[in-house]
Parts: structure tokens; C-alpha cells; sequence
């Protein structure tokens, strides 16, 4: 199992398809910095078929004033649990 | 477990060398190592000597030295790429004709076959870009 | 609908089209727009692409500390800013309307975008 | 049609998404490649997005004199690079074909792209 | 009449279309660096509506081996044609 | 006309300052001058002193010397922006507690209040990004 990072937004890179046609099946993918625009309710249709392994970096939701703005089907993670999404997976890609 | 972190993205410009600060202390507070900080690409930038950032600011060159003083982590920084974006430790500073050095010294230049050789010694190995 | 009633004009027009907190392009934006008025020049901003997030309400200090846009926009209108533009199709893509921001606004539609740019003797595009 | 007959796998993947002549990213990409093959380690090249315009034919030098990165290529194929994978939707997209190529690839479609992925030890995405 | 220069292929960053929606109906585009990527046969319908009005720098065209690419809607201009564009344009605006 | 030229991306990591350099020489070529190149966000790293790129490749740092040099033009850097990224002449060095020097003595730092005027008093100003 491979985390991918992610932290380009999906209004302005298209970097967000090719991650989604690199994932497989049991992959993660986690949003960060800029990438947590991604995750508001009006831009997660970006990322479809991740119901479970799409993740949000609680930080950057917070400094962008994103926290409550986050849709239901993200799982937000602190950076601890950044971390701990690391130790799990083989192996993390990060794109940008 | 063994980790380290590959920086490619100048602090200040990218958010990329506060993200990988941030998850240093995270990964050390879960009781993880974090041995290695690999420069490359603009993030070479994170080595500047010269960096003055405003007083109310992070100071990042000074943020990574605290980490290499307190946990023991290897600041590695890629020679070529340096070179190119005038980062130059003294002995290059001479070999270039450059009085003084622009590389801060708690850094160190070394060549791309250690970043190879981190991704093998080291058992997580996390990017972060610009 | 428009809100622009008459003809966009002024010496200095700022585009902020980057994001908040992900790169210091918003910062170093705002920095010459405060300069600009600063020096008494009618400066104009207009929001666009990924720039309009810049306005959200409720943002707070990057985690390691580093000032958020927030304060800088204050003084911006302290300065007595003369126009703070909003692209509405960039607000509307992200689920935003006029009431998440931080400071009243004037929507510009798509179909006077051009009008905005050729009414500003001076353009910087960030 | 999917040419990968194997399970790929090898030490070191690069993947270059970045095209040329813009950026630095292909260049220090490719440096890394080298490295690693001069190392003797197998080393895969994905070429994604705009990076697979790293293989066009008839490109030359910078206006400045800057060096292309056909001669790279050629250096890694030198060193026997093990595999170097295109990604097909990314050729198609920019309409072109293997023939446009300067080396021969072996086209990865969609579905196999994770393969490729999860088949190598390191992986450095550029 | 502006002049706007793009340096992005609108193959990764969407940018392009921000540019299409600024743009007065007889203002100029003009690609440059990874913006001549757009130019090509394959790209170019991303910027309809700009019969004679979109141009493209020969210098990054054939040094990206894209000069016998370049769709025939658009004007190939070297540096002498660019500066000559922005002659006659007012002011210059840059998209990135 | 009086050219100004707005440079905001670092040198070897875009191809803003080749595209910049190659316009100046053009916009000369036309009869045009090119009295002022000012250098904002990463385009501040043009004017790096240490900066020691590849014997193969287009010294970048020397060729704004040369512009400057056979044509007069000026070379005005943020000093803000490089500050931060670690570009200090020898007056800032001193007050920021370094020796020496990282920025290029051709190239002057200078406020934000400079590019507006640039604005004001050359009849075209194109910018180069990153």
C-alpha cells in the first residue's frame, strides 16, 4: 500500500488526475497545503472512489480557515496522524 | 523506524520546507527518528547563510540547525544543485574564485548518490516539494 | 449580476490569483499593493482563481507561526483602498458566495473582466 | 494493448511528469537517474503528464545555449537502463505516438500504472 | 489592447482558461515557454475564439522540437515579433 | 521606448530569466532601451553572488553584469524579498550580524516603492514568472 501526497489544488493543476489514474486500489491519498482546497465540499467530486482513504492535513484545514468547510467523506488527520498514515504505508508519492 | 526527509522547495516562496519541519517534530514526538533532511531543487535554499527573514517570521535556516543540534539529524544538501543557485560551502567558495561561503555551516554538500543510498539506510523516506 | 456602476479606473491594479499559506505570492502581492498606497496611488485588487480563498473568513496563522493575509488586508482598507474586485465565477467553482469573506467586495462577471484590466494604467498579474 | 509481458520491478523508479526546457525538474531528475544507474542499480523511467515530452524528437539547445536532455537519454540508455515506461493517455492526449519518440518505450495504460508503481523499491517523483 | 503572455501548457495548469475570461475581444495572447505546448494541433482548442490574435515564440517552439507542430491558427513570431507586440500593445499582462 | 523588465523567477529552476535576457537583447536589437530590469519573489536569486553554475551552461548572474555593463542598465532587487532568500549586500550583512556579502555588487537593493515608479516612467514594463 503506497500514501500519495498531495498539494496542488484541483481548480488550478490537473496534477490530481494523473495521481487518481497512478493509485491502487488500496492506496491513500493525503491532501496537504494547498491541496486541502480539495477537500472542501465543493471540490471533493475530484476525487471520486476514495470513500475511506482520502485524507485531509488538519493544520492546513485550520490556517485556511477550511476546518468546518472539510467534506464528510474526508478523514482529517492531525500531523501525528500524518505520521502515523507513514509508518502504515510501504511507501509515500508525493505530487505537486 | 528510521526516516528522512527530501526538501525541494526554497523556504519562504513554498510551504514545502514548513511542512517537512513540522512533520520532523511530529515524527519525533511519535518516537521515530528522523536522521537525515536531504536537500535538493530549490530546496537548497533552505541552506542560505545570508537568510535574514523578517523578525516576526520563522527563521527556517535557524529551525533546521536547532534540529541537527537537538536530534542529531544529518542536514545533506546537494552539491550540483547548490552550486548552480549559489550555495557554496568555503573550500567550493575557493575552487570558484568566492571569498567567504554562502552555505550555512551545520549543512553539509555531498552528491546525489547519498540521497540514493538514504532511500536504502533509512526506512520511510517522505518528499516534500514546492 | 454586475456591480459595477461606473468604469473601472486607478493607477494600480494588483491580481492576486495564488492561495493563501501555500506560497508567499499572495504575501509579496499584498506587499506592493500596501506600497502603492502608501505612496498615495488609487490602487485596485481583483480576486481571481485560487486568490479569491485569500478573503475566507476564519483563517488563522500558518503552524509554524507565520502571519496570516488578514491583518495586511485590514490596512490595506485602512489605506483607503479604492476597489476590492472578485472574480464570481472563481468564487462561485469554490462553493463560496459575498457573505464567507472578510470584506465587502464588488463581483465582477466574466463578461467584464476585460473592462476591469484596460481601466487600470498599471497591471501586476500574481 | 499493455506491452508489459513481466511484472515490472527494480530498485529506483523516476517518474518525470515535468516537460522540458522550462524547468529545471527534468534535468535534476534525469542527474538522479543517472546516479542511480552509474550506482548499478536498475533504474525505471515512468514518463507521465507533460513529461513525456521529454522524448520528442527534433529538440534542441535552450536560445541561451542551455543543454537539452536528449543526450541524457542517451547516457542512461548507455548505461542499459532497465525499463523506460510511457504513460499512454498522457502521449494520446497530446496527440502523439510512439513514432514521435526518440527512444523506444514500453506504454503503460491506466490500469497499469500502480503496477508499475508498487513494482519498485524507491520511488522519486519528479 | 493588451497584450497577455502565458508560460503554462494547458495539458497540467488550468490557468489558460482564467486568461480566455480576461481577455478584451481585441486583445492578444501570446505563448511562451511551456505555454507553446498549447500551440500544438492536439492542444490548441483550448483557446477558441482567437483567430489571429494567438501567437506562439518560434524560440521555445523549436527548441521543444514543436515547430512542424504548431496548429496553423496560430502566428509563429520569433523574439524580434514578440518585442514588436508589445509595442503596439498599451500594457503587457503575465499568466502563470 | 524605455523598456522595464520584471523578473520573478529564479535563474536555472524557470526559464523566466533566459526568456527575460533574451528579450532585452531583442527589445536593444529593435532601438528600444532597456534601462531597468527589477528582480521580485525568486527572481531576487539572479543576483547571487555565489552563484556557480556548469561550465557548459549560460552563466546567468553574468550575463545581467554584461547587460548592465554595455547597455547601462539598472539592476534593482526587492529587499524584502531577498532578505529573506539570503541576499544581502554588505550593508544589510552587517546590520543582519554576517560577514560578507551574497549579493552581486551590479545589482541594487531596493523598496517596492522603485517598481511602482518603473511603472510610471518607462513605457512598457513585461513581466517574466516563474
Amino acid at each position: 500500500m503506497l500514501l500519495h501526497l498531495l498539494n496542488r489544488a484541483p481548480s488550478s493543476s490537473s496534477v490530481h488526475q494523473d495521481v487518481l489514474r497512478a493509485m491502487g486500489e488500496e492506496d491513500g491519498l493525503m491532501l496537504i497545503e494547498d491541496g486541502v482546497f480539495g477537500a472542501v465540499s465543493a471540490q471533493v467530486q475530484h476525487f471520486p472512489g476514495l470513500e475511506g482513504r482520502l485524507f485531509a492535513l488538519r493544520e492546513d484545514l485550520e490556517s485556511r480557515g477550511l476546518a468546518g468547510r472539510c467534506d464528510a467523506s474526508v478523514t482529517i488527520v492531525d500531523m501525528d496522524g500524518f505520521v502515523a498514515l507513514t509508518e502504515e504505508a510501504q511507501r509515500t508519492v508525493s505530487w505537486f | 523506524m528510521r526516516y528522512a526527509l527530501l526538501v525541494l522547495g526554497g523556504p519562504y516562496s513554498h510551504q514545502a520546507a514548513h511542512s517537512a519541519l513540522r512533520f520532523a517534530h511530529a515524527a519525533i514526538a511519535r518516537g521515530h527518528r528522523v536522521d537525515t533532511v536531504f536537500f535538493y531543487h530549490d530546496g537548497v535554499h533552505n541552506a542560505a547563510h545570508f537568510a535574514a527573514p523578517p523578525q516576526d517570521e520563522p527563521h527556517l535556516v535557524d529551525a533546521w540547525c536547532d534540529l541537527q543540534r537537538t536530534h542529531g539529524t544529518a542536514l545533506q544538501v546537494c552539491v550540483a544543485a547548490a552550486l548552480r543557485r549559489g550555495l557554496l560551502d568555503a573550500r567550493e567558495a575557493e575552487r570558484h574564485g568566492k571569498s567567504g561561503a554562502s552555505l550555512e555551516p551545520s549543512f553539509e554538500l555531498t552528491g546525489l548518490g547519498q540521497l540514493l543510498d538514504i532511500g536504502q539506510t533509512h526506512e520511510r523516506l517522505i518528499t516534500f516539494a514546492p | 449580476m454586475s456591480e459595477i456602476t461606473e468604469a473601472p479606473h486607478g493607477d494600480l491594479l494588483v491580481m492576486l490569483r495564488h492561495a493563501p499559506h501555500g506560497s508567499l505570492w499572495l504575501r509579496e502581492a499584498l506587499d506592493l499593493a500596501l506600497v502603492g498606497a502608501a505612496f498615495g496611488q488609487s490602487v485596485s485588487l481583483l480576486l481571481m482563481g485560487d486568490g479569491v480563498w485569500a478573503l475566507l473568513r476564519g483563517q488563522g496563522p500558518g503552524p509554524l507561526g507565520q502571519k496570516g493575509s488578514q491583518s495586511t488586508f485590514e490596512m490595506l482598507e485602512m489605506y483607503d483602498i479604492e476597489r476590492l474586485y472578485i472574480d464570481v465565477d472563481s468564487l462561485e467553482a469554490r462553493g463560496l458566495t459575498r457573505d464567507d469573506l472578510l470584506l465587502p467586495v464588488i463581483e465582477v462577471p466574466t463578461s467584464e473582466l476585460s473592462t476591469v484590466l484596460a481601466g487600470h494604467r498599471q497591471i501586476f498579474n500574481f
